[in-house]
């Protein structure tokens, strides 16, 4: 069908850009996005390549090296590279992001797709379930969890895990109640055709878009907070090389700002790139801006 | 109103304690004895001191005791002694609350005062350059890790350039205003200080630039997307065909919309700056409550843990009531 | 042409207007050179389908466009003046003053934040006409004009405590704020009941009378154009096609299109018993990205001649007629329509009413929609949707659903085929109760009673492909073993409606409205039901695809002799293919009755109301008619009146009214009303 | 002050930055203050384990500098000296004549605070305070049997095992004198129910009532603490009008304040940011040896580690460490490191001694060990360490190169970081399966208490079962009147200890206190209170 009713903005008159630029503009911003990330996966697989050292070599005798030629982003307080450090933990970053989001999302879109299908009691209880989560301090939660299990990767991720459900839950929740009313999930009740195959095959994949959004735009969330808990010793267990902890190695080195500065950095370009991607997918999804 | 704002709260007080009650038990499976850090080396190897200090908490009850113990000084308004501090939790969180109270509300009112122009210029002039930095600037600020732009923004501006004063509320040497509300900015202008104001409001621009950053991003992307929502609905049109100045239908038609899906969200992130500086406020050596919430999970410190879980859970249901109740303020048609 | 300058003069004169969009997929040419005029005091009628250009044309008068769409030439003179060389300035110095223009949404086009007096006084002070307390007043003052009671009290409240017949009356008020000369009025009682319908045209009729200002009204519905307009413009693919006097255009059209567009509508006032099928032309209108170079229509005119290769010109074929067309160019007039026989030989199953139970009994059947309780401690308020409703549906039989939205039609139909599960009631589908049925008991019936759903947009699943839509049924169900069967039953589906197999490939946003439509239809065939539920199959339709539509669901009835149960809110088209109708008024039947005699003889006061609501696509007629004025709006399900239902608004209502519900009683033989004064009015 | 501040010239990156810092700069308060503290001392320290300046309920690692500026001892430490005691509140001691304590001759014409006279009443009761209260105090003098009156001017402390030390366990600033009447009339107690009668902590924390040369004006919790001049002083006028002890936690922020002249004194500085000070000419950098130190302690409980219950096993580890690299690198040489328990500058134990009997690396001798102890191709296990530093640098650091060293000798170490919670409970219940990094701070100057604490305590946590010689050792040694043989029953204990290879002793930190060159005297002291505040002075200019 023809585009009939333009939107509407304030301008009256707006110069119309060549199909050229537009595409342009509408796609460099996820592209820049999916190529950053795509560097940095290539980055975490080919790290031995491109470095001469090992990330865990200790050097005292070479420590805090400003950047040079034979030291790129020069040495921390134990005279390992930096450079091959933040190589090496683009690993964990990418790992630990993405699986937090992905069964985060996973078991939130499952639990809130079921309150939105069973309604009543089920949906009250994992309702106020996720209000509870929410209402914690969420420093306590990880700390205590971290505490009872132990420090590591995966305790941390449990953790991190624990507050990450209730936003995939309770935003499908409200997508499948979307979808649930639509006229096609009706004409799939009067077919005769079971709830959970209404719910698998029709509610949720027309429920993917904005998930597929968040989940996007929540991969930066999660490297963040999961960098965030090992500035803060909950991380990973020496020496795998992290970013968040390479910072809180030289948080105190304003003067050596090569040990905190680069690995920072790193954190920003990635999660930038998701940023990107996910902004650039919640455009391309959005049919208002789709029409530009 | 009345009615729903009562049940409303019955339900806060009813969440809160269930809050409570669950890192209550999540805190008791960590097999370390909090009693043992608080000791010294020589006490800590004496079993009856041990054992003393150890009832002193109430730590040689029960469970289930010992959370009822919690419940009854709760309905006293009590919520016990720290195990670290040796002091009452209350006194504790009053010292602390402020810090993170004044930290919290300035960079909120940041993100607010140039999020939300930001959001509306991005919205009102889609794809100009304004509408680029903007986006720029709240991905960016999304995007950077708090714990490293606190620490490049004191590595440029305070050890480079020494620009801006260090860590701390207030310089190194100056004295905190005599205490009414706990919050520098308001009891230094109480007493008429304004050396000391303009030194508190000094420190504060770091941190707050650090805390705001990411409540920016986010404030500043959800007034443009509801702005733009709001754009396109029909009464624009009809502003529009009434002969209404741009301005005008921008601040008196959209905006007054646009608003409404600005206030839950803004209203979350304030609840998540109280309750979530940690990392700003231990670059910072800022005295606030995320350092003592930390310093108290480190430390196993039960009867803080207990009453920042709680003060936090209150916290941020009584938020989300007032944006519940604020919706309805701002949005006739929610009607209660 | 020529009388552009003497006397008065048109205070709108349009000259080759063209606005276009600029998509990505290319430029859309809107609308395509545009003339016409309009004179003070004058009323005239756009008439078209979806896609037409009828509303970008009257978006492009004020130029309230916005990108992607440009006027690209022309010229739009108001009062001499012209508007598209006009500054920003000068441009809103007529906006809301000059021409005032009310959209067709009224739910939308209020600003839901803020009050009625501040959006009415606002228009008045932005053109400075009336300081603060004068526009005031002039406010209360035109509420009360525009027929809403207690103006006072109105003004202070905010739009979402108006009903859409209300809130349009407010955005007349609003339109007429500062006496313009020109009211464009796009599609204004679209959006709303037929009954509020009735009452908008009837103001805006007196309105023009009254404040002598011109109106441009624009509607896809003829009938609403023949109340209020005289002139009437005909719009095609962006060009104006016909234009002339509204009765002479209805009565004898110059243009195919206008000829097609008249044929399709069924009139609630003739009808022709026997047929139930209407005069329909094929195929869709061009694409707007490539339109063709000769007569844009002629590639579904039935009258196309060889000559209509080349565009024809707009141009005078009688005193004040003008037409696009070389048919008609010399004034011919185009013959009568003939409806379409029918594919199969007819077979009324009607006659053979046996002894056997019906196919559908429905007993006492009630459903409750619970709200949100306010607090933990607030009483549950409760929307009494259906109310104790008893019917009973032959086999072979198409009974009729009609009423006003919000009066539980929609719900009835869903709680017909479970997709709702009653609150208290009976409900006997081929001898099985299904009631409160479990799911899997209910799932052997679910291939006999089928649903076709009002909205083709939202009715298919987008992301299925129509092969996967029409076969999941089919396997679901077990009906077909092998792949290839599937694909075999499923071209057979498709071709029974109308489409072609090789479609089965594509997804539902590839095809039309009328299309959708269609593969819904063939879904709930391919489970070879008896029962159809149709709820609303056409009415988000363009008249042609409605008229399509009616003959397909037609045809399929008599070929696999299906029973239909057929909700609408248009009154002609039930009237015109059902066998029975029944009346609906919150949540409760008022009144049932074979088609024929519902029209002839309405026993019950609210169906009256419904039949004399409307409108009929003839001026002659609309005018000589004398509408009956029903008052008020609809009650709240949530607290419905007591006793009848109607009495709120009913002129006859008495005191027995409001304490005893009436029953449904036979006053005739099938004809049933629930009224204590039946036929009394 | 010279334009290049920081690790960047200031104009250059101005100009490069294109930002003219006016505007904020000019909201920076701290010149103003600078003029108007001359006669106020200004320390930048991480006090935020400070939870209590009650003298009977300390435990805290910073708040006896605190104490000991606020309240007097009977008798005292000087700086480099922790063999020998001073007078202070007493100046004379000496056995009483049973031999079963100590008897005190109190110092004339003491004052409190107030301005009331210090009396013998005093004395007792601040004692008899401590043992009744029952904090942590009380343990270190638990020996102490009770406090005489003997008259206005004497007094006699009766212990337990009058053989056991108590003259360098009272110097510690939990023993000290308080004004009896301030301090009841604020709620405290010395009466056999003090442990609930007392209720004067919330007041004693932010003021004070004793005979030192400040008084403690304010405490404001993870702020500051500020003292003000007792001008009743004993010893004289004190210097100041004011000390301020001003909470940063922050090395980064200290350092920066000591520079800008803000604060006097910048306590945590790490090796990295006390480097950058070596060129600024109105900072000095005074070296505080202390007495603490950090170590290493490795379980033998064949349960836990089969390798690690082997003695071969655990001295081939004490000779893979890299002591040098620790002490060089990472602390930049600002360290000592005794071979045993007992910290360089105590009796027995000086750096000749330690190179002598101590562990160092020697990683043919290891893998010698190793073969010896059937370990050839090494062994695994875990070190605990919790989220800390000592003098800059963390036990993760220690951890990870502790890791690579013993990696040179095929052992395989696993680090686990654990919360000091789980990590204190671990260890003093001895349930810690490898090794634990952590730290030992003495309560009080006496080898006793630390020779006697690895003998018992300590070893219980790492199951060594201390036969009865090495444990009679230690009684004998304390016991010594001679200190020459003293010394040399310390030196023969440390052997023992050494070779059992249970702890390793990384290192001793020299903490380096940054002091502007405003301040003239600044009596850093390894004794518990690291700093003499009454002795220090402002310089003359």
């Amino acid at each position: 069908m023809s585009a009939v009713d333009a939107p509407l903005g304030l301008r009256s008159v707006a110069p119309i850009q060549s199909k050229l630029r537009r595409g342009l503009r509408r796609y460099s911003l996820p592209v820049i996005g999916a190529l950053i990330i795509i560097a940095w996966i290539v980055v975490a697989i080919i790290a031995p390549l491109l470095s001469p050292y090992l990330p865990s070599t200790v050097d005292v005798t070479a420590r805090l090296r400003p950047p040079s030629s034979t030291h790129w982003l020069g040495t921390d307080v134990l005279g390992r590279d930096v450079f091959t450090r933040l190589i090496y933990g683009t690993r964990i970053s990418l790992t630990t992001g993405m699986v937090v989001v992905l069964v985060g999302a996973f078991i939130g879109t499952l639990v809130g797709g079921i309150a939105a299908y069973a309604r009543g009691r089920v949906e009250e209880v994992i309702m106020r379930a996720t209000d509870l989560v929410l209402c914690f301090p969420p420093i306590i939660l990880a700390m205590a969890i971290a505490a009872a299990l132990g420090i590591g990767t995966t305790n941390t991720i449990i953790a991190m895990l624990v507050v990450w459900w209730p936003k995939f839950a309770r935003l499908a929740r409200s997508l499948v109640l979307v979808q649930r009313s639509q006229e096609y999930v009706e004409a799939a009740v009067v077919i005769g055709l079971s709830p959970a195959r209404i719910l698998l095959r029709h509610i949720i994949p027309n429920s993917i878009g904005p998930l597929i959004i968040l989940v996007t735009l929540d991969v930066g969330n999660a490297i963040i907070t999961f960098a965030g808990l090992s500035f803060l010793g909950l991380g990973v267990i020496p020496p795998t090389p992290e970013w968040g902890s390479m910072v809180s190695e030289g948080r105190e080195l304003i003067e050596q700002w090569w040990v905190a500065a680069f690995p920072g950095f790193a954190i920003l370009t990635i999660v930038l790139g998701f940023n990107f991607l996910g902004d650039g997918i919640r455009d391309w999804l959005d049919p208002r801006s789709r029409r530009r | 109103m009345p009615q729903y704002i009562l049940s409303r709260l019955v339900l806060l007080f009813v969440m809160a304690l269930l809050a409570t009650l669950v890192i209550f038990l999540l805190a008791n499976m960590v097999p370390g004895d909090p009693v043992l850090a608080q000791l010294g080396d020589l006490a800590a190897s004496n079993k009856e001191f041990v054992a003393e200090w150890r009832a002193k908490w109430g730590l040689d009850l029960p469970l289930w005791q010992r959370y009822l113990i919690f419940l009854q000084q709760l309905s006293h308004g009590d919520l016990g002694i720290s195990i670290a501090s040796q002091r009452p939790v209350l006194q504790d969180v009053r010292d602390f609350a402020p810090a993170t109270l004044e930290l919290a509300s300035v960079s909120f009112a940041l993100s607010l005062i140039v999020g939300i122009p930001l959001g509306i210029m991005a919205a009102v002039r889609r794809d100009s350059w304004i509408d680029h930095l903007a986006r720029l600037i709240s991905l960016i600020g999304v995007s950077s890790p708090t714990f490293w732009l606190a620490f490049i923004l004191l590595a440029v501006f305070y050890g480079g350039l020494q620009i801006a004063p260090g860590p701390g509320r207030i310089d190194s040497i100056g004295l905190p205003p005599p205490s009414v509300t706990g919050l520098y900015l308001l009891d230094s202008a109480l007493a008429g200080d304004w050396a000391t104001f303009r030194d508190a409001a000094a420190h504060l621009v770091l941190p707050s630039i650090v805390l705001a950053a990411a409540t920016l991003g986010l404030i500043t992307r959800t007034t443009r997307a509801s702005m733009l929502e709001c754009m396109q609905q029909d009464y624009v049109r009809v502003a529009r065909a009434k002969g209404l100045r741009s301005r005008r239908i921008v601040i008196g038609h959209i905006l007054p919309n646009a608003l409404i899906p600005i206030v839950t969200l803004g209203g979350l992130a304030y609840a998540n700056l109280l309750t979530g500086a940690v990392l700003t406020e231990t670059i910072f050596s800022w005295p606030g409550l995320g350092r003592y919430t930390f310093r108290s999970a480190v430390s196993l410190d039960f009867p803080a843990i207990m009453g920042i879980t709680l003060i936090v859970a209150v916290v941020y249901l009584i938020i989300n009531l007032v944006i519940d109740v604020s919706y309805a303020l701002l949005d006739p048609r929610v009607v209660r | 042409m020529s009388a552009q300058n003497t006397g008065p003069g048109p205070i709108l004169d349009v000259r080759d207007l063209r606005t276009q969009f600029f998509t990505d997929a290319g430029v859309v040419r809107a609308v395509d050179g545009v003339t016409f005029t309009v004179d003070a005091g004058e009323t005239v009628g756009i008439v078209g389908e979806s896609g037409s250009g009828k509303s970008v044309t009257a978006l492009s008068l004020m130029r309230l466009l916005d990108e992607p769409s440009r006027i690209v030439g022309g010229e739009v003179r108001f009062r001499g003046a012209d508007v598209l060389a006009m500054s920003e300035d000068e441009l809103r110095a007529i906006r809301g003053d000059g021409i005032a223009m009310v959209f067709q949404d009224p739910m939308t086009s209020l600003n839901p934040v803020l009050r009625i007096a501040r959006q009415l006084v606002e228009i008045m002070q932005a053109h400075g006409r009336f300081d603060g307390e004068q526009a005031r007043a002039r406010a209360i003052s035109l509420l009360g004009r525009m027929g809403i009671t207690a103006p006072q009290r109105a003004i202070r409240s905010y739009p979402h405590q108006f009903s859409g017949g209300m809130r349009q009356r407010v955005m007349l008020a609003m339109g007429f704020a500062n006496e313009p000369a020109l009211l464009i009025a796009d599609e204004p009682t679209t959006a709303l009941d037929v009954t509020i319908q009735a009452q908008i045209l009837d103001l805006m009729v007196e309105l023009n009378r009254d404040f002598g200002a011109a109106i441009i009204l624009i509607s896809h519905a003829l009938g609403v154009i023949a109340s209020v307009c005289r002139r009437v413009l005909v719009m095609y693919a962006g060009e104006v096609v016909e234009e002339g006097p509204t009765e002479q255009v209805l009565a004898s059209p110059r243009h195919p299109y206008t000829w097609a567009l008249i044929n399709a509508v069924p009139r609630i006032d003739r009808h022709l018993p026997g047929t139930r099928r209407l005069t329909t032309i094929e195929g869709a209108p061009p694409d707007p990205l490539a339109m063709p170079s000769g007569c844009r229509f002629a590639a579904r005119c039935p009258f196309r001649i060889s000559k209509c290769d080349e565009h024809p010109p707009l141009d005078e074929v009688a005193p004040g007629r003008k037409a696009r067309c070389w048919v008609t160019k010399g004034n011919e007039a185009l013959p009568q329509a003939s409806p379409p026989p029918p594919t199969t030989a007819t077979i009324r199953p009607k006659s053979e009413k046996s002894a056997t139970e019906p196919l559908l009994s429905v007993r006492g059947l009630v459903k409750h929609f619970p709200l949100r309780r306010d607090g933990l401690f607030a009483p549950r308020k409760v929307v009494h949707a259906v109310d104790g409703v008893d019917l009973d549906v032959e086999a072979g039989e198409t009974v009729g659903l009609v009423g006003e939205s919000g009066c539980g039609k929609s719900t009835f139909a869903r709680l017909v085929v479970r997709i709702h599960e009653p609150t208290a009631g009976r409900i006997r589908f081929a001898g099985h109760d299904i009631a409160q049925a479990s799911a899997s008991a209910i799932r052997p019936l679910r291939r006999r009673l089928q649903m076709v759903f009002q909205d083709p947009y939202a009715s298919l699943n987008p992301r299925m492909r129509v092969a996967e839509i029409l076969s999941e049924p089919l396997r679901f169900h077990g009906l077909t073993g092998t792949s290839a069967e599937t694909t075999a039953r499923v071209d057979e589906l498709l071709v029974s409606v109308g489409l072609n197999p090789k479609m089965a490939t594509r997804f539902p946003h590839e095809f039309s409205g009328g299309q959708r439509q269609r593969i819904s239809i063939a879904r709930a065939l391919a489970l070879n039901p008896d029962f159809i539920v149709a709820d609303e199959p056409i009415s988000s339709l363009d008249v042609n695809i409605q008229a399509q539509v009616i003959n397909l669901l037609v045809d399929l009835q008599e070929k696999f002799q299906l029973t239909y149960l057929f909700i609408a809110h248009d009154l002609a088209v039930v009237r015109h293919i059902c066998d029975r109708l029944v009346v609906f008024y919150l949540g409760k039947v008022v009144e049932i009755a074979p088609a024929e005699d519902l029209f002839m003889r309405p026993l019950h006061p609210y169906t009256r109301y419904l039949i004399s609501a409307v409108p009929i696509p003839d001026a002659d007629a609309e005018r000589r008619r004398k509408r009956l004025p029903l008052v008020g709006e609809p009650p709240s399900a949530v607290d419905p009146p007591s006793g009848c239902r109607f009495r709120t608004r009913c002129p006859i209502a008495q005191d027995i009214c409001a304490d005893v519900p009436p029953p449904l009683t036979p006053h005739r033989t099938g004809h049933l009303a629930a009224c204590h004064f039946a036929g009394q009015f | 002050m010279a334009d290049r501040l920081g690790w960047i010239d200031r104009r250059r990156l101005l100009q490069l930055l294109g930002v003219t810092g006016g505007a904020l700069a000019a909201n920076l308060p701290s010149r103003v203050f600078a003029q108007a503290r001359k006669n106020t001392l200004v320390l930048g320290i991480d006090i935020s384990d400070t939870i209590t300046l009650d003298p009977a309920r300390l435990a805290q690692y910073t708040s006896p500098m605190t104490v000991s500026a606020a309240y007097d001892s009977l008798v005292t430490m000087k700086p480099g000296d922790y063999i020998n005691l001073s007078p202070s509140l007493a100046t004379k001691w000496a056995r009483t004549p049973d031999g079963k304590g100590w008897r005190f001759t109190l110092r004339e014409g003491v004052k409190f605070s107030t301005g009331n006279p210090m009396t013998v009443e005093d004395v007792k009761w601040s004692f008899d305070r401590i043992i009744n209260l029952g904090d942590q105090p009380s343990q270190y003098i638990a020996n102490v049997d009770r406090v005489e009156i003997v008259d206005k001017s004497t007094i006699d402390i009766i212990l337990k095992q009058p053989a056991e030390p108590l003259l360098t366990i009272i110097a510690a600033p939990e023993f000290v004198v308080l004004e009896r009447k301030v301090a009841e009339a604020n709620g405290a107690s010395a009466a056999k129910d003090a442990k609930t009668a007392d209720k004067a902590a919330q007041w004693i924390n932010t003021n004070s009532c004793g005979t030192g040369a400040y008084r403690i004006a304010a405490w404001e919790r993870n702020q500051q603490i500020q003292l003000v001049r007792n001008e009743h002083y004993w010893g004289g006028k004190p210097p100041f009008e004011r000390i301020v002890i001003r909470h940063i936690s922050d090395g980064a922020a200290q350092l920066l304040a000591v520079r800008r002249g803000d604060i006097d004194a910048a306590f945590n500085l790490i090796p990295e940011q006390i480097a950058s000070l070596k060129g600024d000419a109105n900072v000095r950098l005074a070296p505080l040896a202390s007495l603490d130190f950090v170590y290493m302690a490795l379980t033998q409980e064949p349960e836990f580690n089969k390798a690690l219950a082997v003695k071969e096993a655990r001295q081939a580890i004490g000779y893979a460490i890299d002591y040098d690299g620790i002490i060089k690198s990472m602390l930049g040489g600002a360290a000592l490191r005794p071979a045993h328990f007992l910290p360089i500058g105590v009796s027995g134990s000086t750096e000749e001694i330690a190179r002598q009997i101590g562990f160092k690396q020697d990683l043919a001798r290891a893998k010698d060990l190793l073969a010896k102890a059937g370990f050839k191709d090494g062994f695994e296990f875990e070190i605990s360490y919790g989220n800390a530093a000592v003098q800059g640098v963390t036990y993760q650091d220690l951890g990870l190169k502790i890791q690579s060293d013993l990696a040179r000798v095929g052992i395989k170490v696993n680090l686990r970081p654990l919360d000091q919670v789980n990590l204190r409970t671990e260890y003093t219940t001895g349930k810690s399966k490898g090794g634990v990094l952590t730290f030992w701070n003495p309560p009080a100057v006496e080898n006793q208490l630390w020779a006697a604490a690895v003998v018992q305590r300590v070893a219980k946590r790492v199951h060594w079962t201390t036969p009865e010689d090495i444990v009679k050792l230690v009684s004998q040694a304390a016991t010594e009147a001679d200190p020459k043989k003293q010394a040399e029953l310390w030196v023969e204990w440390q052997k023992q200890a050494v070779d059992q290879a249970n702890h390793f002793v990384l290192f001793q930190p020299v903490y380096q206190i940054a002091v502007r060159n405003t301040v003239k005297d600044f009596p850093l002291t390894a004794a518990g209170w690291m700093l003499d505040l009454h002795d220090v002075t402002p310089s003359a200019s």
